[in-house]
């Protein structure tokens, strides 16, 4: 196993106008070891090509949650197994 | 303390019941009820949808309440959130605070709305009358509402 | 807008639907429900006997729905108060305000059953387990609600 | 028609215990001339004797409304036709 490869296999879930521009609501991958916290993860979404460079143009206005948990962009993806990019909720 | 996703719309009657009619303790029920309205910006709206992330809408609900009920004095609450496809004048969400006294219903029913509208996972998306669709942008002032309770005393 | 003085209950669905159902510009509305508590101070109630003044309480809760509207953008209010025998957890009070949005809705309820405590000509006789009648004595703690209004700007 | 009777009849009316204590729940009367406000009046029922002397013997908890409107001690009896008394109102 390379260093790549150590973290392990997590869930990725879209919603909203972030799940449109992704094409895509759910997916299963490994995160590549360098991502640490959640404004890594933002930064390397961004940098994945299309359409996730589109979709995550703008990281200020995506909010991220880990294991159903709200994650600041500080926080350390740690042993999180779900992790949630979504707009500003707007429910209520 | 309960919350609930569901397509069906609810009764209030029957909600306020089922959650006061065995304690006697209880002296004030607030309730709040969110509904979709016909227009946005002056063009009529033909439905709204509702999409949520099942799983950490629930969660986060239940951490909203608990948080309620450390800081006010309640004696039950509910709180029960609309998704799928709704109509102008349909309900979205019902928010029910019983407290023994009205100072702590209302608070709670405040707050229980104010945090729901800034935490749980919820987005709209409205289609109006001239074919747009778009979704909801989210409100500077709802996030202000939810920041002024945190420098609140009570 | 409307007022109403009955020893008949009320059901909060069907106000709320008759206030609400045939405006699409209503976003919130929300309801405060008193209730005849069981105990007084540790003391359990067996019943609790509403007297009111009639014509003055209708005039005055209709002042009080007038200045909540002046103050507040409400599309519809509504406030039912019943008189005569209550039980242990019989409903007292319905205020219902509706609005465009929600925070006038809460701001709107919670100002007319602040006045309606202190300035609508009600008075509540507690008959306790023990055999004694007694008249309920106006609390500070509601003159203090309603008259913070009068230094708020909204 | 003497000074005293020139205020014209009216309806006075007591609410709660201030009806149990005195005993009436309406009464009609001509008021003496000299009672021109609300304080005048309140002094003057503490003054009828008994019982309206005890019901009124304490007259800071007493309230009182002229034809539905609630009216401060220093407003004027004026031209009311219906003058009620009642303690600090309990509803809600």
């Amino acid at each position: 196993m390379t260093e790549q490869q150590s973290n392990a296999e997590v869930t990725l879930r879209y919603f909203a106008w972030l799940r449109e521009r992704a094409g895509v609501s759910e997916e299963r991958l490994r995160l590549p070891a360098e991502i640490q916290t959640v404004a890594d993860l933002l930064i390397w979404q961004s940098r994945r090509g299309h359409p996730f460079d589109q979709a995550f143009a703008k990281p200020d206005a995506i909010r991220v949650a880990i294991d159903h948990t709200h994650a600041k962009p500080t926080a350390a993806i740690g042993a999180g197994r779900e992790i949630a990019f979504f707009p500003p909720v707007t429910g209520g | 303390m309960a919350v609930r996703v569901s397509t069906a719309d609810f009764d209030l009657s029957a909600e306020m019941a089922a959650l006061s009619a065995s304690d006697t303790t209880i002296g004030g029920v607030a309730l709040f009820v969110g509904k979709v309205r016909g227009e946005v910006g002056g063009v009529e709206l033909i439905s709204m949808t509702l999409e949520h992330y099942p799983g950490m809408t629930e969660a986060e609900l239940e951490r909203i309440e608990a948080d309620a009920r450390l800081r006010f004095r309640l004696s039950a609450s509910l709180i029960v959130h609309r998704v799928g496809e709704l109509k102008p004048g349909d309900n979205i969400v019902l928010v029910i605070a019983c407290a023994p006294h009205r100072q702590d219903a209302f608070a709670g029913a405040e707050y229980l709305m104010d945090y729901l509208k800034t935490r749980a996972p919820f987005w709209k998306k409205e289609t109006l009358v001239d074919g747009t669709d778009r979704w909801v942008d989210a409100r500077e002032a709802d996030e202000d509402a939810a920041a002024a309770w945190a420098s609140r005393k009570s």
